[in-house]
């Protein structure tokens, strides 16, 4: 990601800690704050950067993706759901029933990632059109079999959501971690840490190796791709695949890891910012990751607020508004998409079908 | 001379066509065998079955002696087969060295291992000659570079067979030339090439042996001390064809777009027109010759409109027009016939009838109130079709559906069918076959008889040449000089074009 | 999949009770209508919902229940239980009160049940059954004021434009007030999302409630469905044997149904709706019934695992507060819903 | 000389093959619609209900008896109108997801007309006029909603699709912020945070004494010939087209390519905005702040569905009202999850879209031409 961006984005976030830290510090230590606002940045991001990261591996193989709220929202149902069969129907532990029910969200949303290749490029679909299903589809599936598993009389647990195993422990940086009140910011939860460290591996895997230059002419100029014996189909597959298997694992940050319940419709829209932060990052994971934060930044800003409502001096007083304090996020990205960044430019053959 | 390549009986039907009909062709080792043929003659077809694009219905393909099966370019590949195809297959995003590595890649312990893949090019550069700096992004290279960065990339695997189709399309005579002397170098080290062309001359002063496709069939194989370009053209379109444009001696009226010191900038912000002057009157045909990528693209673009230009004047008759829009340039008598015509010409997906009211369905007789009088539309397609001779079953066929050839007579319908002043022509036979350039000339120089102005630009020294009443030669986005078409040879254009003449004929 | 076997029969037991023909005279049937939220929405709808399944148990009533999907079929979908021949028909939430009203009068047979929904004009086959959430949120500040070590005490609540919720909010303030005017209260209602939202986002409310303990909240209560729960949740987390931290749960004793917090789980200021629901239902059965407004009680759930950590004194001060607020000698004064 | 001779002999191409009008256009999505009904159905027996007895409540609840048929109209006009937005957009290359934000807008736009002109010009307006005043200041609404992303696209070429979706969270944002505030119903007796009722002036009035059906009805249908006769009739509609399927050539045919973009998307928004308009004068008579039931979202789908195309539009608006309005009877009869729609619409989307899927199943030859519905992310 551009130099420039990060340090529009870095400013952006700066501003929004200080005026919360400014508001607060009368009654809160400046680093207390802080401290909790990172947090809480973090935790926000995670969802919203795994869900960029799927945008990130389909498009950049030339196949948009409006689908990924529904890959999250069947990888939080499915995920959860296998957690607790295995801890209350076949008693297993917590710790692996979570953990094996975060394989099963990311192999849900891997699932969801094929169906979505299988129709976009085997069948060329409109691949706004497969997206929706999607979309639609995970809406419906989760809803119907929530209600049906969960609920209904004579359904499995009796109609009264069983004792979920809980949530994915917090792993602590040692060290790090003991440094006295800033030290909570090494304290997150292992989908927080592995969406740290994904961000990574996908930059370096979509810029320093074989697969990740395939991918990209795959999304440029699939037919040069082709002409050099590249399987334009076969990269197209996997990188969706690999896109929906991220996805879920996104999806799985929210019964997993977030709290031990599925709500309908928990994912909350967050499929779609996640495509603005694709966007907005401009196809790459770095780009991507900074985006998530600000939106996380905007989330703890909009809390904090509340918190201290009390204490905002009258000259501000529409920052007591919460409805439009919660502006923040949104204003935010269209002012940034409207070039204030530089332009974005998406992968050249995003969202066209390959013709032989 | 063993043969290297052979294949008989390909057959490829397409929806409604019959691509490839029974061809038989074949390839000896270390000769130049070019293929001619009309638009739509199967030659590329042939090709990317012969590379692996695409697989035929019926027929079979021997790599020296032995039968083979391609899947896919890789198993083509696999067995030294090369192709630079007609619409370049570079990633303008990559780097050189990424779009030549690009399927093989070279690898250090998992991470791609650009500094390996420099050197390695480094060496096939020296080894023929082909200078290329791999770290530059592929769009910023002018299009005789890119096609060395296709050379080299099937080079760079090890090709035994290289094919070129429509290689000179889109290069000048002098580029022309660097290309025929890497063909040579090829061919002594024992390089066999296939070469597509619709260029007579080239095929003749080049070939080994040469091959002619009509409809879909192999017309003939000749040797080129046997024959003559006149031989030629009648093979390839099945009639005899008149080659050179007759045209009586221009008469000039007054002055209709004069440009002044004009300035403009590429997408890259690189200026490339450097302070252009010069006036077509009416009954004239300007030529700019010059290389691709000597700012003649970002020149037309300005005068029509489709880019914003820094500096200077425009004038169409006295009116200024500088940095005016499309529509008002229309509406004051311009024609264009745009260099890309996929892009700029039409809508594709568009009936035939729509397309040739592209700038004029606002206007009564097509549009009344603000409606479309449909009526009205389909009765001009029809005429249009009749007078053009656009070859097509109805006027409500997808343009998408026409050839090459067919689409671009459905834009000189359209521009030429509306009462213009003046026309700017860019590029207006590139890639059509000699049937579809007779017709193309011959209706621009009629527009001339008429009394319009015309500004031809092309990077065919012959178009110039045979068009032209004055030709002006535009090199890094300068005119280097305006002569009188009759007062030059095509050898010192070639020249000037490349910037190595400086005129002593002074601009006029 | 698993699904299959369990959900064989899911449906089966209502399919059955299909068979029951509702305009005979015998029958007992008794349909729920909901807002736009879900039947197993694990909030009100619910709690409503579990009264009708009482009802099925101990009075042998045919229940079904119809889930409105957009505010504009509320007429309709009441209608459709009442040309059904229903006896009686429960309607759960305030957005439904008019269309209630409105159906009331035209079945003048059919017995309905509003569930918070307070009637100004008595309408002898409509009775609203309605809580001073207030008072339940007055309690629960007496408890958290009387509670906080640090002197933090906090609230996570579902969005302030539902009343109740508001209710419970600021009842909640003016509890903590009243017993400790030195604590800061930090209250934080969810307003950034839609409606629909705002009771079932457990993610928001541990990420707020983690915030709020990240600057030394020590109590918190936490109302507003999932929403809510996702507070306790967050509690339950962040609590340690040296420095413990508290929760205070809604509507139910949730204790029971969010096992997890159950070691930080101080109490639960009660909205007891199932019962409620169940008691009218009755009330028609036996002939009682009468139309008006059905006050809830109002109390505090047991401490269960915590009962050891709440002192005599605190516990003498809320049965105080609570004799107090029956008999009106103590006012919360907190407006019915939250002025424009 | 002539010019016979001239006349280059390049193969003509012949008349693209393709099968029977009929089949593609009717039979293949009857038969999307009818697979997805079935493997509904084999949903609901899966799950140990009674698929006859739903599906009969399904056609019941949505055509069995006059009313029926009155409440699946109201179902549809919003649909139609939201559809024909996103159709419209989809023309112009452009997505809008943003008809639920557009939706609200013009919605809140149309109740504050609604019950706050009278007060503002101290007098009663006449009906006629007050109708089209909040009608036309609901749509005015729903088009800046729709313009600005569309400007924004025009001039910096940001991505509308963003740009629609953060609408939408400032259009939700906004919306509460009003009717729990400023335009709050003011009655005592009111707890929700809603508009006060329009004035009587501004109701559009029912056409059948007790029976909800009502003009907007009528008005969507009419519009979708509107929308249809403004697409392929008018000059503005070849801009749109043109436009929508190649910039580059609409550039150079002299459109003014960023104020064809603006106004495609402004006429979406206002579409959208009509949508909210005629749901507050003709139905509800006031704003809730609802519990969005996503129409603009089910927009899409039913766009989708239609292939862009208004009577396709129309058709599919149809279809999903009358499963909507269906779905209370179904669930009264069976007590299946109402969510059972959500699924088989997503079916039926699904055949309809790849139909090669549905012509495999039923062995019906494929046509050569696949329909572009849209350009991935508008560039
Ligand atoms: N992908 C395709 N689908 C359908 N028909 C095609 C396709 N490609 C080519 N054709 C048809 O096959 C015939 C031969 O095409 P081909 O590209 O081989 O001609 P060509 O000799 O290369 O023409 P040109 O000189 O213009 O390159 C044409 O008539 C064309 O209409
Ligand atoms: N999918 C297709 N369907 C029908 N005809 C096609 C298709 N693709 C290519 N063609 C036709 O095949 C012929 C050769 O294609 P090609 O890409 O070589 O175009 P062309 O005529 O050579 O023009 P140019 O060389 O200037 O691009 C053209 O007539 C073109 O219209
Ligand atoms: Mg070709
Ligand atoms: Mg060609």
């Amino acid at each position: 990601m551009d130099l420039k961006r990060s340090i529009f984005i870095t400013i952006i976030v700066a501003f929004l800690y200080s005026i919360v830290i400014l508001i607060g510090k009368d009654t809160t230590q400046p680093l207390i704050i802080l401290t909790s606002m990172i947090a809480t940045t973090i935790s926000v991001a995670t969802p919203l950067t795994l869900g960029a990261l799927c945008g990130t591996f389909c498009e950049r193989s030339g196949v948009t993706n409006i689908g990924i709220e529904g890959m999250m929202l069947s990888a939080a149902f499915f995920g959860w759901l296998t957690s607790i069969y295995l801890n209350t129907i076949y008693h297993v532990t917590p710790l692996p029933s979570l953990l094996i029910g975060v394989f099963v969200a990311i192999l849900t949303g891997g699932l969801l990632g094929l169906l979505h290749a299988w129709l976009s490029v085997t069948f060329k679909v409109d691949q706004i059109i497969s997206g929706t299903v999607i979309n639609i589809l995970a809406t419906g599936v989760t809803g119907f079999l929530n209600r049906q598993l969960f609920f209904e009389k004579g359904s499995i647990f009796g109609g009264n959501v069983p004792h979920a195993p809980g949530t994915l422990p917090i792993i602590a940086i040692p060290g790090l971690s003991q440094i006295p009140v800033f030290g909570k910011v090494f304290e997150q939860q292992p989908i927080a840490w592995t969406a740290i460290i994904l961000v990574f591996v996908a930059n370096f895997v979509l810029f320093r190796t074989r697969w990740g230059l395939r991918t990209r002419a795959v999304g440029e100029h699939p037919r040069a791709a082709d002409t050099v014996g590249i399987n334009v189909s076969f990269m197209r597959y996997i990188n969706v695949i690999i896109g929906g298997c991220l996805a879920g694992l996104g999806g799985a940050y929210f019964t997993l890891e977030s709290v031990p319940s599925f709500e309908p419709l928990m994912t909350n829209g967050r499929g779609f910012i996640s495509l603005a932060a694709m966007i907005f990052g401009n196809w790459t994971p770095l780009g991507a990751w900074a985006a998530a934060l600000v939106f996380g930044a905007a989330q703890a800003f909009q809390i904090n607020l509340q918190f201290f409502r009390d204490l905002i001096p009258p000259q501000w007083a529409f920052l007591q508004q919460s409805y439009i304090v919660g502006l923040t996020p949104y204003i935010l990205t269209m002012i940034i998409l409207a070039g204030l960044i530089g332009r974005t430019t998406s992968p050249a053959a995003d969202g066209t079908p390959y013709e032989k | 001379m063993d043969t290297v390549l052979e294949v008989k009986g390909i057959t490829k039907k397409f929806p409604g066509v019959l691509a490839n009909d029974h061809v038989d062709f074949n390839l000896r080792k270390g000769e130049i065998h070019a293929l001619l043929g009309e638009n739509g003659a199967g030659k590329s077809t042939l090709m990317n079955i012969i590379y692996g694009l695409t697989s035929p219905d019926d027929g079979e393909i021997l790599i020296n002696g032995k039968a083979t099966h391609f899947h896919s370019p890789k198993d083509a590949i696999a067995c030294g087969i090369g192709m630079v195809h007609q619409h370049f297959m570079l990633v303008p995003v990559f780097t050189v060295a990424e779009n030549i590595m690009l399927g093989s890649e070279k690898l250090r312990n998992g991470v791609l291992d650009i500094v390996q893949v420099n050197k390695d090019l480094k060496e096939l550069s020296t080894q023929y000659g082909l200078e290329i700096d791999p770290t530059s992004l592929v769009h910023d290279l002018p299009v005789g570079i890119q096609q060395r960065v296709e050379i080299i990339k099937a080079l760079y695997r090890k090709a035994e067979i290289l094919i070129l189709d429509e290689p000179t399309a889109v290069l000048t005579p002098q580029e022309v030339e660097d290309l025929f002397i890497i063909i040579r170098k090829l061919v002594d080290q024992g390089i066999s090439v296939i070469f597509i062309t619709h260029k007579l001359k080239e095929v003749l002063s080049i070939a080994d042996r040469i091959t002619v496709m009509r409809g879909g069939k192999v017309i003939a194989t000749d040797d080129p001390k046997q024959t003559n370009e006149q031989a030629l053209a009648s093979q390839m379109v099945g009639r005899t064809v008149i080659l050179k444009v007759d045209k009586t001696p221009a008469k000039p009226g007054d002055v209709v777009l004069s440009v002044k010191d004009l300035h403009v900038q590429d997408d890259r912000k690189i200026e490339t027109v450097r302070g252009v002057s010069f006036e077509v009157r009416k009954g004239e045909i300007l030529g700019i010759a010059g290389v691709q990528g000597n700012g003649q693209t970002e020149l037309a673009e300005a005068m029509t409109g489709l880019r914003h230009a820094i500096s200077g004047e425009i004038r169409i008759q006295d009116q200024n027009v500088f940095n005016h829009p499309p529509r008002d340039l229309v509406e004051k008598g311009m024609g264009h016939i745009p260099e890309d015509r996929q892009k700029h010409g039409f809508v594709m997906q568009y009936p035939i009838s729509d397309n040739l009211v592209l700038c004029s369905y606002y206007v009564s007789p097509f549009c009344r109130r603000g409606v479309l009088q449909n009526s009205a539309i389909g009765t001009n397609a029809e005429n249009l079709i009749k007078r053009f001779d656009i070859r097509t079953p109805s006027p409500y066929v997808p343009t998408s559906k026409l050839s090459g050839g067919n689409q671009q007579k459905v834009i000189v319908a359209r521009e030429l069918s509306r009462n213009i002043k003046f026309l700017v022509a860019n590029q207006p036979t590139r890639g059509l076959d000699v049937g579809s350039i007779e017709y193309i000339h011959h209706e621009i120089v009629q527009m001339r008889d008429e009394g319009i102005g015309v500004v031809l630009i092309s990077a065919e020294l012959d178009e110039i040449m045979a068009l032209s009443d004055r030709i002006a030669v535009m090199y890094h986005g300068e005119i280097v000089a305006i002569l009188p078409a009759d007062k030059v040879t095509r050898e010192e254009l070639g020249l000037m074009m490349a910037g190595s003449l400086k005129p002593e004929v002074s601009t006029i | 999949a698993p699904a299959a076997a369990p959900a064989a029969q899911a449906t089966a037991a209502p399919a059955a009770s299909a068979e029951v023909d509702c305009t005979k005279a015998d029958s007992f049937c008794v349909g729920l209508v909901t807002d736009v939220g879900k039947v197993d929405d694990k909030s009100f709808n619910q709690s409503a919902y579990e009264g009708l399944k009482k009802a099925e148990k101990e009075l042998g009533a045919t229940i079904k229940y119809i889930e409105t999907t957009d505010s504009k079929d509320y007429g309709k979908n009441i209608a459709t239980f009442a040309e059904n021949g229903y006896k009686v028909i429960v309607t759960v939430g305030f957005a439904l009160g008019e269309a209630t009203i409105a159906a009331a009068k035209q079945y003048p047979d059919v017995k309905f049940i509003g569930v918070d929904q307070s009637q100004t004009d008595v309408i002898p086959n409509l009775s609203g059954i309605i809580f001073d959430e207030d008072k339940s949120g007055y309690l629960a500040g007496v408890l958290a004021g009387l509670m906080t070590k640090s002197n933090k005490v906090g609230g996570v609540f579902a969005t302030d434009t539902i009343p109740p919720v508001w209710r419970f909010g600021e009842g909640y303030r003016a509890g903590v007030k009243s017993v400790n005017d030195k604590a800061e209260i930090n209250i934080v209602y969810h307003n950034d999302v839609g409606l629909d939202k705002t009771f079932v986002d457990p993610e928001w409310g541990k990420t707020t409630a983690n915030s709020m303990m990240d600057k030394g909240v020590d109590v918190i209560f936490s109302a507003g469905g999932k929403t809510g729960n996702g507070g306790l949740i967050a509690v339950a987390g962040k609590s340690t044997a040296d420095k413990p931290i508290y929760a205070i749960g809604v509507d139910a004793d949730q204790y029971y149904s969010v096992p997890e917090a159950q070691k930080v789980l101080l109490s639960s200021a009660m909205k007891d709706i199932t019962p409620a629901v169940f008691d009218n239902i009755k009330a028609v059965k036996d002939g009682t019934y009468k139309g008006g407004n059905f006050v809830g009680p109002v109390f505090l759930a047991p401490f269960h695992d915590l009962d050891s950590a709440v002192s005599a004194d605190i516990k003498a001060k809320l049965d105080e507060v609570s004799k107090g607020l029956k008999d009106g000698s103590i006012k919360t004064n907190v407006a019915p819903t939250k002025p424009g | 000389m002539d010019k016979e001779n001239l006349k280059p002999q390049e193969p003509t191409p012949p008349e693209p093959i393709n099968d029977s009008k009929f089949i593609n256009i009717y039979l293949v999505p009857i038969l999307a619609v009818v697979t997805a009904l079935i493997l509904g159905a084999f949903i609901i027996w899966w799950v140990g209900g009674n698929p006859l007895l739903a599906y009969k409540g399904l056609l019941q609840g949505a055509f069995g008896s006059v009313r029926a048929l009155s409440e699946t109209t109201v179902w549809a006009s919003p649909y139609i109108f939201a559809g024909l937005a996103v159709a419209v957009g989809f023309k112009g290359g452009l997505f809008n997801i943003g008809g639920e934000g557009q939706l609200a807008f013009g919605a809140v736009a149309a109740s504050w007309a609604g019950y706050a002109l009278p007060g503002i010009f101290h007098a009663q307006i006449p009906p006629i006029l007050h109708i089209l005043l909040s009608v036309g200041i609901g749509m005015l609404a729903g088009a800046i909603w729709g313009g600005i992303p569309g400007y924004l696209k025009a001039k910096t070429g940001a991505h509308e699709v963003i740009n629609t979706i953060m609408m939408n969270y400032i259009a939700l944002n906004l919306t509460s912020f009003l009717l729990n505030g400023p335009m709050k119903d003011p009655s005592p007796s009111n707890v929700i945070a809603r508009t006060p009722l329009i004035a009587e002036s501004a109701r559009i009035p029912a056409i059948f004494p007790n029976y909800r059906f009502h003009w907007g009805f009528i008005l969507a249908l009419a519009l979708a010939f509107g929308v249809w006769w403004l697409l392929w009739k008018t000059r503005l509609g070849f801009e749109i087209r043109t436009t929508g399927l190649n910039p580059d050539a609409a550039k150079y045919a002299g459109i003014d390519v960023a104020k064809t973009i603006v106004i495609a998307m402004s006429l979406s928004g206002a579409l959208a905005g009509l949508a909210g308009a005629i749901e507050v004068t003709a139905l509800n008579y006031r704003h809730e702040l609802g519990f969005s039931s996503g129409y603009g979202f089910d927009a899409i789908a039913i766009a989708l569905l239609g292939k862009n195309h208004p009577l396709g539009v129309v058709l599919a608006s149809l279809l999903f009202a009358a499963m909507r309005n269906g779905a209370t009877k179904m669930q009264f009869l069976t007590q299946i999850p109402v969510d059972i729609i959500s699924i088989i619409q997503a079916l039926i989307l699904l055949f309809v879209s790849a139909d090669a899927i549905v012509r495999y199943i039923y062995r019906i030859r494929t046509p050569q031409e696949r329909v572009v519905y849209t350009r991935g992310w508008g560039k």
